[in-house]
Order: structure tokens, then C-alpha cells, then sequence
């Protein structure tokens, strides 16, 4: 019997060998910053016009021009950033490592206001405008004036004893603020004060151990005209209606990434290392990719026809998206890619752990 | 990829037991706890386990494994409680408690125990006593009872000891207690003589006139002959304690000549049987 | 049949291994009584209920109840295998407490109890990804066999601690009050990045306290969240804090009966108004008094600081609740595990008297006493009360027995002295009577002496001491880098001593002692005149004879008589050394006091305390010797921290002749070097050097008229005779000295490179250092061991130095020596073992040092 | 040798039995039962094997410094179960005891360095 350690049949799989039959090009790529802390932070770039922001856990914020990825400005703050960074209604809005949530602006990054919250902020901020809606990982969701940062409300949902490192961002909408929880639940809020407006059990938890009945909702929702797409851990992907929260269809599955939207198609990646790809109207499972199980996959992005996603080793994998076949592979950053990938369409952002930002483009050759 | 442990080949319960019967025989201790283990672990239930459960305890005590015995002992009793000779158990646990910590060194150098702490022998003397109790009529009854009073001795003997040092040290009522500790716990022991004699003098010594005579009374009734008393049964002062006097050849060497303490009380020779050491126990 | 029956008998079949007793205690049926078809279907539920029985079927065969059994399988044996973090022991362990082992029955329910008992000793142990599969395999004679096989998946290491909501201190301030670290990279060893519940508990716990020791009266945990990154191979744990303000102590109030004056207590309060509130001080205080009414008697006394708050103006009124209790008293004092000491030993150092009013310093004191005795390794106190009485206390007292060298035959090498055999018995717990008891015989190169010594520490019951020694020594200094002389010494002594306080002593000894010292080849001039004295030999001086030479060599001839030459006079052979003017013999009578103060810890290997001692010897007049000699031992321990602590020690030693005696006697001088004095020197090598000794080789320089003629030819050699210098100019033979008026003599110079180095003491030592005690990592049991980092330094003078005596210098601090390096003792079986390496810092010329030192079996 | 006394020996201070004050004295009252003496005077250290009516509270000091012994006894008697008498002198308010010979050489509680004193700025 060898010494060092003999199959126990759960290491990572080994990558199968493929002809590529897409071109993958780098447009550009820029350093933009010491990248992810130690934390698991998930410090992810946002795009806004031709502008792309990002933020790395030392304080860092860039503005690139999203074409060339030349600089336009950047901005330190001091402090350990654990949240960020989102882009919409002309604001800037990151978190730091001590509950502390910060505001912009998008024209040289000049601090707006900044508000200290009660509890770890790991997912980014989201606004409609005049509400800013924020996440904790004690299972808060708060409501603060975009103006000024004052609290206007916040509901508790307390976590399980165990948890996913990490929260959903919320989605903030003019009528209603959609909320992912660790225990499972997925709520919608008024914005203004906070009422419930409905609220839907996503999956139960089963089992013995804390580790059996962990049940997070920790993908990002993304919400497409009627319909709210959610996916939780070790419970179900499911399309719900964002007026009343009824479940349109569900399927079991077990993902701790967030999901990408195409067309009908809806991708995710499940715990396991299975690339998915479900039918968004009916749920139906149309393929699964099972040649990257135990790489610890991130969460996939669709590009062009293709579907993107990075593993642990760093490598970003790129399946087409009616058949799930491996269309090209290239390494971005061997400690890995814990942000989501942006794209426009045809240009894939990816940043990777270490905090080097590239832009590729994809066409069929 | 270890190499798997090969079972040790079933012999019939039978065989095992009368194997392990030659073998404590021939006083090969250590395959006899073998054989009587494995015997215990594959049949536990079989019609000899009980009996080999019971050899096992002499077997572990033979072989110099007190702590074994006992334990085995107390299984037993555990399991087996109405079992006609739990009687053997209880003894069994008191012996080997009995034996468990005469080192190397008591065992060569005579020490006199009872100026020391007797250590797990005090474990001995609730086993027995339990035996004692519950068995009455049990075989083991006369040596366990020869045993007890043995130890009871030793210790009742301790608190003399204790007593005297605290006359010399001048702590009267600490003295006194000890010896009426000897008087309300261990009756019928040889101490019993210098423990009243303690109490007399100690009472005296206090001033509690009315408890010394009483004392007194009992010691010259039950010891006429201890030398605490003279000829006449009154209080011999020669052991009077108390700021007596000191010669002056002390006096002036700072008491490092002539000390004049009066002597202890030890009457061992006197009323205490000539013990001996207790005879090694016959097989079961 | 009618539907009941009466039962006459009872019958059980297909019984294997469940025994008979069992299934008929089970039985809710007795032999007798009037049965039921509902009686028989609760039967056999309760025999299922015993969980051994696979199926139960009860008959009847006429009026005799018939029980048809079919037994469980039993587990013959459980496999487990892929276990390599656990050992299987601890999970056979842990399933035994689910009583799932060898040879107890196997019920559907065991297969549910494995997974669940298995699974969490492995979350228990941080790895959540672990994972077990069973299979039961069937094996003859109805047992079956459970194969266990376990994943045992990656540990989960907690990767960061954030503290979110604290602004007054930072984050890394204050994980570093947690036990839970992040991984760092001692953490493979200490395991302190494994996470458990218990541990995040006590962290917390240390938090609040932190807060509240600082004044934040109003500071919370709101809540902690623990979790797990998705491929379960990392922890997060984020603590949320809220630390509200500051708060100012306003006022402090006692209450309650004090039962000792006020003032005594308001003494020990460590709170004071206007001072930010503090939790541990407010129970740092609470402690104090405590143990200040138990040194009253009050041993059950009971005192609270309870804090008011006042939210207004953020400050805190705090009120010492005290409740003295009953003063207790002492029923019995208990000693157990002194199975070697006798009884009176221990007791005699009580400081609590039975029988008397309880006081908790006192039987603290007593403690610290019986540790200071050095027999026992471990001492445990604790005070129970004493069933059915409000006030009264035992106190008992555990010790543990260590071997205090009884028989010791030590075989042993110091480097000095080489091999050293000592044989003998020395024992200061002789039989566990307390007294000590010591016959040695030793013999080494360096010293071969035979002792006995006999000491009574509690001759009376108050610690007056009584004891004596008689010993025959013969030393050949040489072997212990002194020059040249050995001695022969035997004699015997009385010895007294007292307690004058707790911790301090008086002694006094007087003894007779008989002295012979014998110079060997290279003693030195300070030992005896050298070149040594010739009665009757003759000499010539130094221009008389090159006169001669020359003209003898140029053939003249002299008549007879005509070269007188001097017979020699003591002083033309330098000065006289100490046995010339002294003799070699000496009988003297010694006589010596000592005052001593200790408060170490220990008997050996002591690390608290401090400890002196002052001894002054005399030899009294009308003996052979008349010298007195000052000597003072000090040393000290000052902890450093929990495992860090400086001992300082040092040594004072003068020594002077009195009376018509003018010089110290050279075999009473002080020596420094080596062990016990300052390490990394040569032992004994330090100080004043011996002048070189002194050789006259006589010159053939007569001429006698041999063959009585009358007239010297040059060829008539007569006898020798010695030079005499009166011109230090003059050419002389090489290495010759020439001093006016001494007979020219040789020196002989490689007295200092020899084994030696000429090392001759002096009167006046100068010796100290300082050490820091430090534990060995790795090492559990630290009682027998003590290693230490250390700086010595010190020096021997000399107050009259001989004329030529190199390296002697009145007292000079600017010539003290240095060294550092780092010692090792470990007290083992055969005594005490000593290693040293060191480097010197300061050292003079003729110095030598030895960078390696160690020494078995003898103390130092 | 000179008129320097060498210092005496040291002996310690040897205290026995039970401290009964003033007012405690006050508390008894003729008819209480054994439970109620037992709660104001506390367990005699001498009780009487023979004669449980009659306890006595014994106490003594010698002094270590200069030898003097003090010696007080209180004694009740009990009939039934009721105090009928009671007869002694009582101990006069103690000084604390600390404070006696013995103080000097029992210093403050000795233990103090395991409780760590917080450097509080």
C-alpha cells in the first residue's frame, strides 16, 4: 500500500483531453489590485456603459474603460473590504470587514455617505434608487436611504447553527426588495417599510448532523420579466413568479454558486462539480457536463452561445450551450476565480483571485 | 493492507476450559488468563463462564495483576449478584487491594506500618467488610476477618502514633480526639488500652476533671495492668504532660542534652497479639 | 380449552447464548399464575422489547407454558478500515459506549448507531467531508461479522476570525485573546485552527471579560456565525459585537458583617472611585478579602462585588456583599500517599493546628512547607467539611513519594577528577524518618574520603537541630587545578541549628579537626621556599666565579684555600613559603555560626522563592591555624512570565588569618571556575597564580686541591656548590634568574600551561550571575528538569599577592570574568546529572576556558 | 561573648478549641434545644463519648514569642433535649489572630501571584 495516501476515489477529476474547436481571445488584461482576501470574499467587478469598476479587499477601486481597459480613475479607501462592488444609479457601493457600508460616486469615487451596520457584509449591496438593500451573514436583510444612508428597516431571519460562507445579494426593484436566506427562505419586502410581502420555502432541511440540514440559499436570484430564478444548497433550482413567490417549477439540486440566464436556457453549477443546463419555462434538465466533478466549480456565464465557468485549479472552461460539450479551456489565475464572471454578450471579464482582470472574446473560427 | 490478526482456532468451550484448569494447575499464570479470556470473549454466555470468570480472578491475582483482579471481581459481582460463590469475588478484591502496594521496599526492610500511610489497603477493608456482611458463614469469613483486624490494628495503632506526636506538640484537644477517634471506631482493637489511657491524660491536661475520671475508671476496669497506672490505678505521673521541668543541662544547651518529654504511649508488646503476616490465601 | 389456563410449569426452547436468568426476569409470567390470551400477547411483547430476540412464539403444551426463542446473531467481530487520523481503539471506544462491540447482540438499530457514533467523532474532530460505509457479512453459529469502511475526508482548518462592530480595539488585539487560531504555521502542530463549540465558548467568554475589565459594562456578543467555505476544507468564524461606553466607578460600598476591621479590608480593595470599572479587579478584590477572612478562621466566608449601573451618567456604584460564614474549625488533618514517610514527618510542619481554629494561609503555609522538604514530587490539598456539622473542616493532605537517594551507588566523570566511584547511602529522609543519615565513601584522582554524617532536623519538636559528622578526606589538589599539595584531613563536628522565625535559621557547629598537607613536585613559592633550602651547602658568587672559570680555562693554577667559599643562609633562597614558617601539621579547633533565610518553593529544583545564607568560621586560637572565613550564598527567582523565570544568585566569600598567623593558610583559599561557580572557566582555574616554583642546579664551580698538593690544578674538580648573584648584568645560563644576593636559580615556566595553570586562590571571591529558567518544549513532566540560558561572572583575589604572583590582584571589579551558554539539570534515579556549554564574554590572558562542562551523578 | 542575647527559638503560636464570644453567650436561652445551642455556639471540638448532655467548649492559646497560655471553658448542660444550665467564662472579643505572633511570618495570602493582576492601563 503506497505511503502517500492511495485513491480514495474522491480526489478532484483529472481534465479530459479535447480538440478546441472555438478561438478564445484575450482583448486585454490589467492588474487591478491585491484581488480576494483571505476571508472567501467574493470581491466581484460590475459593469456600467462603457465603464467596469472593481474593488480588491486592501481598499482599491478602479474604473476601466470596459473597451481597452485603460484606467480612468481609481480611488484607495482604508479599510479591509469584504463586499462589493455594484454600479447602479449612479453610485458606487462596497462593504468593508467591519459592517461598514460605503457609497461613491461613479465620477472619481468621491465617499457619498458610509453606515455601520451590525454584521459581516460578504455580498454586494444592491439599489433601485432610493433604497439600498444589504445582506448579512447573521441573517439581516437592511433597507437604507440611497440619499444619505440613514437605516429605514431591517428584518431578521436567524441563520442555522452552520452555514455557507457567504450571502445572496439582494434584488432591489422599484416595488419590491427579493431576499435569499441561509435557513432556506426566500422573502420579498416592501422597500419603503419593510412589510413582507410574501415568502416561499425553498427547500427543508433533512438529516442528522448540522453538516446533513444545511440548506443555504446562497446564489445570487436573478429576476427576468415575471419570473425569479433561485437555487439553494443541498435543496432545489426553482423558477417562482416575483408577485406572489409560487413556484412555477422546481427541481432538486445542490449549488452554492450563482446561476446564469440565456435565452430559456438556465445554467448552473452544482457542489458536486456538475455543469447543468435546465429548460427556463418548464425546468426540464436539458444536459449535464460531468467531466469537471469535485473541481469545485464557480458560478458559469453565458457568452455568446457559450456557457463559461473557472474551477478551483483556475482554468475557465468554456461548454456549448445546447450540448454541453467542451468548446475550449484556458488557465486565467492558479489561485482560482471566486467572482462571477461579467459579461456584455460578447465579452467575457474575468478576475481572477490574485486580482489580474482580463477581457476575452469568443468566436467560432 | 495489514496483515489481518489470525483467529485464534475454536476450541470447543470444553477444551478451552479444562486447558486453562492444567494450566493454573501448573501455576502457568499468564496462558491461563489467555485461555480464560478468550474463553470469557467467545462464549460468554456458555455454561462454564461463570466458573472461568472466577478463575480468571485468581489467575490475575496469581500473576501480579492486583488491579485486574479487581476489576474482574467487580464485573463479576455486577453480572452475576445471586451467583452461589459471589462470596470468592468480594474476597478476592479485598485481597488483592490487600497486597496491591507492598513495594520492594516494605517487603524487604521491616517498616512499621503503622506510623505510615497503609495506601490501598484501606480499599481492602470495605471489601472485606462487605463480605463480612453479606457472606457470614462464607469459607474466606475467618481469613477475611483475621485480615480486617489486622489493619484495623494498624490503623487504630496510626492514631496513637498521631496522639503522642500532639502531646509533644502541646495541641491537648487534637490528642485527646484521637484517641477517643480510636474508642468510637475501632472497638476491639489492641489500641483500645492507649487510647483511653490518652484520653485520661488528655482530659486532665484540659481540666475536664469529670470526662478524665470516667476514663480512668473504664482503663482500670478493662486494663488494670497498663502503666499509665500506678500501683494504686491512679494516674501515673510520670507520663504527666504540661510545662513540666526541664533539667538544667537542658536548660542551658538550648534542650539539646537530656530532652525530658515524657515517653508515648506503646503498649504493642503488651497487649497486641505478636502479629504475623497473614498466610498466602488457598485456592479457591 | 377453556380461554385461560393455570400454569404449572414453564418451558424455554432455542436458548444459545442469552442466559436463562435474563429471559425469565423478563417474563412478566411466574409459575402459577391464571393466563390469558391477552397475558400471552404482552409477554411476548416484552420479551421483544429485550431487543435480544429475533422472534418469540409462546405455546402451551398442556398447563406448561412453552417459549420457542430464535436469538439475534451476535457481533462476532467489527473490521475497520481507512481510519489512519483516529485510531480504531478510540472509535471501538466510542462505540462501545453505544454498547456496539464484541459479543453483544446485533439489532437493526446497531447499523443506524454505527454511522451516527462514527460520524460524529469525525465532525467532532473538524472534518466535515468524512463518510462511513457498513456491510455485515454472516458467519457461522448465528454471529455475524460488521466491516466498517471510513472516508476520512480533509480537516477543516478555520481560515480566518473576524470581529465585526469593535472600534476601541482592533481585530488582531483581540483574536488574540482566542484559543482558535487561523491557520498559521505552527499549526500543524498546536492544532489550535481545529474548530470546536467548547473552545469558540470559552473565547467568547475571554472576549466579554477583556470588554469588561476595561470598563465596557454595557459590552454584548449579539451573535457568531461559524461557516463553511463550499468544498468544506474551510471555517469562517465572524463574531458580532456591540461594545457601548465606558463606565466610571462612582462609588464603593462594603456591606455585610466584615468580621475584621473595616480598614483591613477597604485595604484590599483594588476599585477606586473615578477609576474606569474593571471585572477583574472588582473580583481580584472579592478574592482577597476572601482569603483574608480564612486566615481569620472564617474559612466558609463568602464576598460578592456586585455593580450598580447608573446608565445616565455611564458610571457604576459597586457594594462588597461579605458574609463571613462560622468560623470553622479543624477536626482532623489527613495525610495520604506517604507510604514511605512516616506519619510525624509531615505533621510536624503543619503550620494548622487540629483541633484549632481553621485558617486558609496557614494550611497554605503548611503546603508550601511539606514541598520544601523535598521528599515528595507532588503535594495536594483540600479542605472538606465534615458531615453533620456546620463549622467544622477535615483538612487532607496527598502527597507523592519521589526518591530521595537512598542507596546511591553512583559511578560518575567529572571532567576535573575523572572517574568518580562513590559508594554510600546518603539519605536525608532515612527510612522516611525525617532525619538524615549519609555514609559515604568516595574516591576519585582528585579525592578519596570516607563520611559519616548523622542530622536530627526535628530534635525537638520545635525544630531544634542536632546532628554530627566524622570524616577522613585525603585530596590531591593537583587533580583539581590547584598547584601542588595534597592534603590529609580527618576530624568530626558538632552541629546545632534553631528556627528564629518561619523561614529563617540560626546554627552553630564546633569541631576538632587534624590537618597534613604535603607539597608535591610543583607547589609553589607562596607553599615552601624554592629553591629549596640546603643546610650546609656551599656557594660562590658570581664574579668570584667567572674569575675563576676564566682563568682556570687559561691553565693558571691557585694554591689551596685560596677560593673561600660561604656556606648558604636560609634567606639567599628567596622567601620562606607558608609550611616553612608554619609547619606541615596542624590541629586546630573550628568553630562556625550561620544565619539562614529561605523561602524557595521547593526542596529541589526550586523556580519561586528566594533563599540566603551567611556562615562565619573560625579556627579558634590556641589551635595550630587562627583564620576566620566569611562566606554569603544568595539567590533569587523572579518570574518572568508563566513559563519564564530570572534566578539570580550570587557568592560573597573573605578570608583572613588573625592572631600571630599573618597570612590565610593557602589550603583555605577561595577558588572560582567550573560548576557551581562560573561556568565555561576551567574548574578552579580563576585568580591568583602561584609564582613559579624555583630550581638552583649547583655549579661545578670548586676546586679543591683534590690530591692535597698544595696547589689547585684546573683539573681538580671539587664539589659542587651553588652561585650566589650579586651582578644581574652578567651573562647567565638561559632561563636563569638573577636576583642580588639570591642564589641564581632557574624558574620553571610551563607551571602555567600545565594541568594546573598554577591556579592558587585567594582570599577575597567575587562570584554571581543571573539565569533565565525556561521549559523544554515537548517535555510533559518538568518537575525533575530545568534548563536555563545563563551569564556568570566572578573572580577570586588576593588582599597580600606574593611578589611574582601573576593574575593576583587586590579586589578589582574591572578583572571580574564573564561567560554565557546553557545549563541542563535532570535529577534522575542516580542523582542529579549536570551538561553546560557557554562562550566567554570577559576573560583574562591566563584564563583558559572549556566551552563543554558536565557532570554525572554528584551534585555541584 | 558580648551582651548580644541570641534570639529564641521560634516556636509558633498553639491554638485549640473553640471561640466563644460575648455574644454569642447572649444568644442562649434556658429550655432551647440542642439543634438551637448547636447553631450559636457552632459543634463542640470535645464531645463526651459517654455523656452527650454535657458539652464542653474548651479553648487555649500558648504563644509562641513568650509561652503564655490562655485558657477558657464554657460548658451547657441538657436534660432531655432542653439547655437547663450553662456555666464559663467566654473568650473576650479576639483580636484577629493575624495580628498575634503568628501574623509576621504568615504573609499576606501567599498564593496572590496566580491571580493575575490585569495590567489595566
Amino acid at each position: 500500500c503506497s505511503i502517500f495516501g492511495k485513491k480514495t476515489g474522491n480526489e478532484p477529476m483529472e481534465l479530459v483531453k479535447f480538440d478546441e474547436t472555438v478561438k478564445v481571445k484575450k482583448v486585454w488584461s490589467r492588474g487591478v489590485g491585491a484581488g480576494q482576501g483571505d476571508g472567501f470574499t467574493r470581491l466581484t467587478p460590475s459593469i456600467n456603459g462603457d465603464v467596469i469598476y472593481t474593488v480588491d479587499h486592501k481598499g482599491l477601486v478602479n474604473a476601466l474603460d470596459r473597451t481597452n481597459g485603460k484606467k480612468l480613475w481609481d480611488k484607495k479607501l482604508r479599510a479591509s473590504i469584504s463586499a462589493g462592488i455594484s454600479s447602479d444609479e449612479g453610485m458606487l457601493l462596497v462593504a468593508t470587514a467591519n459592517g461598514e457600508v460605503i457609497a461613491l460616486s461613479q465620477e472619481g469615487g468621491s465617499e457619498l455617505w458610509r453606515k455601520q451596520l451590525n454584521g459581516e457584509i460578504l455580498a454586494a449591496p444592491a439599489t433601485n434608487g432610493e433604497v439600498v438593500g444589504v445582506q448579512t451573514m447573521n441573517g439581516r436583510i437592511y433597507a437604507l436611504n440611497a440619499k444619505d444612508g440613514e437605516e429605514l428597516w431591517f428584518y431578521e431571519n436567524p441563520p442555522p447553527v452552520l452555514t455557507l460562507r457567504g450571502t445572496p445579494a439582494p434584488i432591489v426593484t422599484s416595488n419590491a426588495i427579493y431576499a435569499g436566506f441561509s435557513n432556506g427562505r426566500l422573502m420579498a419586502f416592501n422597500p419603503d417599510n419593510g412589510s413582507i410581502l410574501w415568502e416561499q420555502r425553498l427547500a427543508l432541511p433533512q438529516g442528522r448532523s448540522e453538516l446533513d440540514r444545511m440548506v443555504d440559499i446562497r446564489a445570487n436570484p436573478i429576476l427576468r420579466d415575471g419570473t425569479l430564478y433561485v437555487a439553494s444548497y443541498q435543496g432545489k433550482v426553482s423558477a417562482v413568479a416575483r408577485g406572489t413567490g409560487s413556484s412555477i417549477w422546481a427541481q432538486d439540486a445542490s449549488t452554492s454558486e450563482n446561476l446564469a440566464l440565456a435565452g430559456n436556457n438556465l445554467f448552473l453549477s452544482t457542489a458536486g462539480g456538475k455543469l447543468a443546463s435546465y429548460d427556463a419555462t418548464t425546468g426540464e434538465l436539458r444536459w449535464e457536463n460531468e467531466q469537471l466533478l469535485r473541481r469545485v466549480l464557480n458560478s458559469p456565464q453565458t457568452i455568446d452561445g457559450y456557457v463559461a465557468v473557472s474551477d478551483y485549479k483556475g482554468f475557465v472552461h468554456f461548454v456549448d450551450q445546447s450540448t454541453g460539450e467542451f468548446v475550449a479551456r484556458r488557465k486565467v489565475d492558479k489561485k482560482g476565480v471566486y467572482a462571477q464572471m461579467q459579461t456584455d454578450g460578447d465579452v467575457l471579464y474575468v478576475l481572477g483571485n490574485r486580482g489580474k482582470l482580463t477581457a476575452f472574446s469568443v468566436s467560432a473560427d | 493492507c495489514s496483515s489481518a490478526n489470525k483467529e485464534p482456532k475454536y476450541t470447543s468451550e470444553a477444551d478451552l476450559y479444562h486447558a486453562a484448569e492444567s494450566q493454573l494447575q501448573r501455576s502457568q499464570w499468564e496462558t491461563a488468563v489467555r485461555n480464560l479470556q478468550s474463553l470469557e470473549e467467545n462464549f460468554p454466555f456458555g455454561t462454564y463462564a461463570e466458573q472461568a470468570q472466577l478463575e480468571l480472578i485468581y489467575a490475575y491475582f496469581m500473576s501480579g495483576q492486583p488491579d485486574a483482579a479487581i476489576a474482574t471481581a467487580n464485573r463479576f459481582i455486577r453480572l452475576h449478584p445471586q451467583h452461589r460463590n459471589v462470596d470468592y469475588a468480594y474476597y478476592m478484591m479485598g485481597l488483592s487491594a490487600y497486597d496491591k502496594d507492598k513495594g520492594m521496599f516494605e517487603r524487604v526492610l521491616p517498616t512499621d506500618l503503622t506510623m505510615r500511610d497503609p495506601g490501598p489497603a484501606r480499599e481492602s477493608l470495605a471489601n472485606f467488610s462487605q463480605l463480612l456482611t453479606r457472606y457470614p458463614d462464607s469459607p474466606y469469613a475467618t481469613d477475611a476477618r483475621k485480615r480486617m483486624l489486622y489493619l484495623r490494628s494498624l490503623l487504630a495503632r496510626y492514631e496513637i502514633h498521631v496522639a503522642n506526636y500532639y502531646f509533644k506538640r502541646g495541641a491537648y484537644v487534637a490528642a485527646t480526639n484521637r484517641g477517643r477517634y480510636v474508642l468510637e471506631n475501632y472497638p476491639q482493637t489492641p489500641a483500645i488500652p492507649d487510647a483511653l489511657a490518652v484520653m485520661v491524660q488528655g482530659y486532665r491536661i484540659l481540666g475536664l476533671q469529670e470526662s478524665a475520671d470516667q476514663s480512668l475508671a473504664i482503663l482500670r476496669d478493662n486494663y488494670p495492668s497498663h502503666p499509665v497506672l500506678n500501683s494504686s490505678g491512679e494516674f501515673n505521673e510520670r507520663y504527666s504532660y504540661g510545662d513540666g521541668k526541664r533539667s538544667w543541662v537542658n536548660r542551658i544547651t538550648f534542650g539539646l542534652f537530656e530532652k525530658s518529654e515524657p515517653p508515648g504511649f506503646d503498649t504493642r508488646e503488651q497487649y497486641d497479639p505478636v502479629y504475623q503476616r497473614p498466610p498466602r490465601p488457598g485456592r479457591s | 380449552q377453556s380461554d385461560s389456563f393455570r400454569v404449572s410449569d414453564i418451558r424455554v426452547e432455542g436458548l444459545q447464548r442469552v442466559s436463562a436468568g435474563s429471559v425469565f426476569s423478563a417474563l412478566p409470567i411466574r409459575v402459577g399464575d391464571v393466563l390469558t390470551q391477552a397475558d400471552i400477547q404482552s409477554a411476548t411483547r416484552e420479551l421483544f422489547k429485550v431487543g435480544y430476540f429475533a422472534d418469540v412464539s409462546i405455546g402451551r403444551d398442556g398447563d406448561v407454558l412453552v417459549l420457542v426463542i430464535k436469538e439475534r446473531p451476535a457481533i462476532n467481530a467489527i473490521e475497520l478500515k481507512g481510519n489512519k487520523v483516529i485510531k480504531s481503539e478510540s472509535l471501538l471506544d466510542s462505540l462501545k459506549q453505544n454498547d456496539l462491540a464484541e459479543g453483544q447482540i446485533f439489532q437493526r438499530a446497531t447499523l443506524e448507531g454505527i454511522t451516527q457514533a462514527l460520524q460524529r467523532e469525525y465532525i467532532g474532530q473538524g472534518r466535515y467531508g468524512a463518510s462511513v460505509k457498513i456491510d455485515v457479512e454472516d458467519l457461522p453459529r448465528n454471529q455475524v461479522k460488521v466491516k466498517i469502511d471510513i472516508t476520512e475526508g480533509t480537516v477543516a482548518r478555520i481560515k480566518k476570525i473576524n470581529v465585526v462592530g469593535n472600534q476601541a480595539f482592533n481585530d488582531a488585539e483581540l483574536t488574540d485573546l482566542f484559543e482558535l487560531k487561523s491557520s498559521g504555521w505552527l499549526s500543524w502542530i498546536s492544532g489550535n485552527d481545529k474548530y470546536s463549540r467548547e473552545k469558540l465558548k470559552g473565547d467568547l467568554e475571554r472576549l466579554e471579560s477583556w470588554y469588561l475589565d476595561r470598563g465596557y459594562l454595557n459590552f454584548k456578543v449579539n451573535s457568531t456565525q461559524v461557516s463553511l467555505s463550499p468544498d468544506k476544507s474551510q471555517i469562517f468564524i465572524t463574531a458580532n459585537v456591540s461594545e457601548g461606553e465606558i463606565y466610571k466607578v462612582s462609588e464603593v460600598e462594603l456591606a455585610g458583617d466584615p468580621a475584621i476591621d473595616e480598614e483591613i479590608v477597604r485595604r484590599l480593595i483594588m476599585v477606586r472611585p473615578e477609576q474606569n470599572f474593571s471585572q477583574i479587579l472588582m473580583t481580584t478584590s472579592s478574592e482577597y478579602i476572601t482569603q483574608r477572612l480564612g486566615n481569620e478562621g472564617y474559612t466558609f466566608a463568602k464576598v460578592e462585588g456586585i455593580p450598580e449601573r447608573n446608565d445616565e451618567d455611564k458610571t457604576v456604584k459597586i457594594t462588597f456583599f461579605i458574609d463571613p460564614g462560622k468560623r470553622a474549625y479543624v477536626n482532623r488533618i489527613n495525610f495520604r500517599g506517604n507510604t514511605k514517610t512516616i506519619d510525624e514527618v509531615l505533621r510536624r510542619e503543619m503550620r494548622q493546628m487540629e483541633g484549632g481554629s481553621a485558617s486558609t494561609a496557614q494550611i497554605e503555609h503548611s503546603k508550601v512547607r511539606l514541598e520544601r522538604l523535598g521528599f515528595f514530587k507532588d503535594v495536594k490539598v483540600d479542605t472538606v467539611e465534615v458531615p453533620g456539622t456546620t463549622d467544622q473542616v477535615d483538612v487532607d493532605f496527598t502527597v507523592e513519594e519521589q526518591p530521595s537517594g537512598s542507596m546511591n551507588l553512583q559511578i560518575g566523570y567529572a571532567q576535573y577528577s575523572g572517574m568518580l566511584f562513590s559508594a554510600g547511602i546518603t539519605q536525608n529522609n532515612w527510612f522516611g524518618t525525617g532525619k538524615q543519615v549519609g555514609f559515604n565513601l568516595s574516591h576519585s584522582r582528585f579525592q578519596t574520603g570516607y563520611n559519616f554524617t548523622y542530622n536530627d532536623p526535628y530534635f525537638t519538636v520545635d525544630g531544634v537541630s542536632r546532628g554530627f559528622n566524622l570524616y577522613y578526606q585525603s585530596s590531591d589538589y593537583y587533580y583539581a587545578n590547584i598547584s601542588g599539595y595534597s592534603t590529609d584531613v580527618y576530624g568530626g563536628k558538632m552541629t546545632f541549628g534553631y528556627p528564629i522565625s518561619d523561614i529563617e535559621r540560626i546554627g552553630f557547629d564546633i569541631g576538632l579537626r587534624s590537618l597534613e598537607v604535603k607539597p608535591n613536585q610543583n607547589a609553589s613559592q607562596e607553599i615552601q621556599r624554592s629553591p629549596a633550602f640546603i643546610d650546609g651547602a656551599r656557594y660562590i658568587d658570581q664574579d668570584q666565579f667567572a674569575y675563576i672559570n676564566e682563568s682556570l680555562n687559561s691553565g693558571i693554577d691557585f694554591p689551596a684555600g685560596s677560593i673561600e667559599l660561604g656556606t648558604v643562609t636560609e634567606d639567599m633562597f628567596g622567601e620562606p613559603g607558608f609550611l616553612d614558617v608554619y609547619g606541615k601539621t596542624f590541629n586546630d579547633v573550628q568553630a562556625g555560626i550561620y544565619w539562614a533565610k529561605s523561602t524557595l518553593n521547593r526542596g529541589i529544583l526550586a523556580n519561586r522563592g528566594a533563599s540566603q545564607r551567611l556562615s562565619f568560621e573560625v579556627s579558634l586560637p590556641g589551635g595550630d591555624l587562627e583564620y576566620y572565613k566569611f562566606d554569603y550564598t544568595a539567590q533569587m527567582f523572579q518570574p518572568l512570565t508563566r513559563s519564564l523565570t530570572l534566578r539570580l544568585h550570587t557568592r560573597l566569600g573573605y578570608a583572613d588569618a588573625y592572631g600571630d598567623m599573618d597570612e590565610l593558610p593557602f589550603f583555605e583559599n577561595f577558588y572560582a571556575g567550573g560548576f557551581g561557580s562560573v561556568r565555561g572557566f576551567e574548574r578552579n582555574t580563576l585568580g591568583p597564580r602561584i609564582s613559579p616554583l624555583r630550581s638552583a642546579s649547583p655549579v661545578q664551580a670548586s676546586w679543591d686541591d683534590v690530591n692535597g698538593d698544595g696547589i689547585v690544578q684546573s683539573n681538580e674538580r671539587g664539589t659542587q656548590v651553588f652561585l650566589l648573584c650579586n651582578d644581574p648584568s652578567a651573562p647567565l645560563p638561559a632561563g636563569a634568574i638573577c636576583d642580588p644576593g639570591q642564589i641564581v636559580a632557574v624558574e620553571n615556566q610551563q607551571v602555567y600551561t600545565g594541568r594546573t595553570r598554577g591556579a592558587f586562590g585567594g582570599n577575597v571571591l567575587i562570584q554571581g550571575g543571573a539565569e533565565v529558567l525556561f521549559p523544554l518544549p515537548f517535555i510533559k513532566d518538568q518537575r525533575m528538569l530545568q534548563t536555563t540560558f545563563f551569564v556568570d561572572a566572578g573572580n577570586v583575589f588576593d588582599t597580600n599577592c606574593g611578589a611574582r604572583q601573576p593574575n593576583c590582584y587586590d579586589v578589582d571589579l574591572s578583572k571580574i570574568v564573564m561567560s554565557s551558554g546553557f545549563g541542563l539539570t535532570w535529577i534522575s534515579g542516580f542523582g542529579p546529572m549536570t551538561f553546560s556549554i557557554s562562550r566567554p564574554i570577559r576573560k583574562g590572558d591566563l584564563d583558559r576556558d572549556e566551552f563543554f562542562q558536565f557532570s554525572l551523578g554528584q551534585t555541584f | 561573648c558580648s551582651n548580644f542575647r541570641f534570639p529564641g527559638v521560634h516556636k509558633i503560636n498553639i491554638q485549640q478549641g473553640h471561640i466563644i464570644t460575648e455574644e454569642m453567650v447572649s444568644q442562649l436561652q434556658l429550655g432551647q434545644t440542642k439543634r438551637q445551642v448547636r447553631f450559636v455556639l457552632g459543634n463542640t471540638l470535645l464531645p463526651d463519648t459517654f455523656n452527650d448532655d454535657r458539652w464542653d467548649y474548651y479553648y487555649s492559646l500558648r504563644r509562641g514569642s513568650d509561652g503564655t497560655l490562655s485558657k477558657y471553658l464554657f460548658t451547657t448542660w441538657f436534660e432531655g433535649d432542653k439547655l437547663v444550665r450553662w456555666e464559663g467564662d467566654h473568650v473576650p472579643a479576639p483580636k484577629p489572630l493575624s495580628d498575634s505572633g503568628q501574623g509576621q511570618d504568615s504573609p499576606l495570602p501567599t498564593n496572590t501571584e496566580e491571580i493575575p493582576v490585569p495590567d489595566v492601563e
